[in-house]
């Protein structure tokens, strides 16, 4: 599973995308965030605030109870604020 | 017709309003909105904006955005140019327009257009302060009440 | 700032634009509209449409309609620009634009600026028919009711 | 007084502006219609619908019932089609 982090999600991490594979047990956005935030404190930092993260699911928004799967892309970021 | 870019380079509007209108004898009336970089965030001086965005999806957002326009209103043509990299104030961010026979529909269209880009579409702006440091700019409430106003 | 011009001269988008918002770095949004001869009336093709006005008024009523969206809107600039004489399809007529700080207020003012002067500013069009004739345009009921919408 | 026709009144009118010394009897906007539609069959042809005549008094919109005196500046002209 490809996971891409952006703006101050991806400065806290410390990369702009991972490769990870993700136990059986994580089937939605919400157990991946659980599983991501564990994984070290910038993870840990960035997910602090769920009500502030914003996710996709292949590239279309993505709320937290969305499944997920091995092979999909899971992209973390803000709220938008372009235009 | 509809031309959707993500590009880093200026754009110019009065070509790219020549090129909407190109051909089309059947149009009535333009609607643009053309976004800029001000000189200050919250009263603090900036030197510059940075746009991050999410290649691929940023692209299929701003195609659906301009699918759903092209399904509520009767346009010739519509137009959604948005930068990406480091920008510095008075310059364009996004320029959305909109042809139509009619006036209503090309006005209404570039409100929505932009309203939905808004909250719709995935980039994000980074103030740097003249006073050094910087901040990732906070979504508001009001884009949010603003696209709400067109549903779905 | 406002730029109100009535000439026979075409007007050049771009250059409009960058007037509007040159040295101004408080500026966050450009809205405008601009409406174009369209090739077709009522189903029959036109060759040409010829805005009359009434030189005097004319000015009085675009200057009073400028400064009412000025008073409703915190605008950092406006433009109005109102081409009189013959014109062919595909040719710009009129062009508003508004610079704000904020977006709400660009595209607003712009609505508010193309919906009165439809309807408070003296100017008629005459459209001449490719099979020879030609005819007044007819005020529409359509554009009282967009006047309305912004009372007053 | 002078008096102005734009559009398809001036050319049912045959001129776009004269002057006119309306009698005293004469007060507002309908009163000089009354007495302007008399002076020739153009004239009459201009104003035989008045619900789609409109009036300008000194270059600002005048409703029928709008005074006129010598001096002023009046226009005639069928409802706007600007823009």
């Amino acid at each position: 599973m490809k996971v891409l982090y952006f703006a101050w999600l991806r400065q806290k991490i410390g990369v702009a995308e991972e490769e990870i594979t993700p136990p059986e047990s994580v089937r939605d956005v919400a157990g991946l965030i659980d599983f991501l935030a564990a994984r070290s404190p910038g993870h840990a930092a960035a997910f602090a605030n769920r009500a502030v993260v914003r996710c996709a699911v292949n590239q279309d928004f993505a709320a937290p109870d969305a499944p997920v799967r091995a092979g999909d892309e899971v992209a973390f970021f803000p709220p938008v604020t372009g235009g | 017709m509809a031309r959707v870019v993500v590009q880093e380079a200026p754009f110019d509007v009065g070509a790219e309003l020549a090129a909407l209108t190109a051909g089309r004898a059947d149009v009535g009336g333009i609607g643009l909105f053309v976004g800029t970089v001000r000189d200050t965030a919250q009263g603090r001086p900036i030197t510059a904006m940075t746009l991050e965005h999410y290649p691929g999806m940023t692209e299929r957002a701003l195609a659906a955005i301009v699918a759903e326009a092209q399904a509520r209103w009767p346009l010739a043509g519509c137009t959604v140019i948005h930068r990406v990299g480091r920008l510095t104030p008075g310059e364009g961010i996004v320029l959305v327009a909109a042809a139509s026979a009619h006036r209503q529909a090309a006005l209404e269209a570039t409100a929505f257009l932009i309203d939905w880009l808004k909250t719709k579409a995935p980039f994000w702006k980074h103030e740097e302060f003249a006073e050094g440091g910087g901040q990732w700019v906070e979504a508001r409430a009001e884009d949010d009440r603003a696209a709400s106003r067109w549903a779905g």
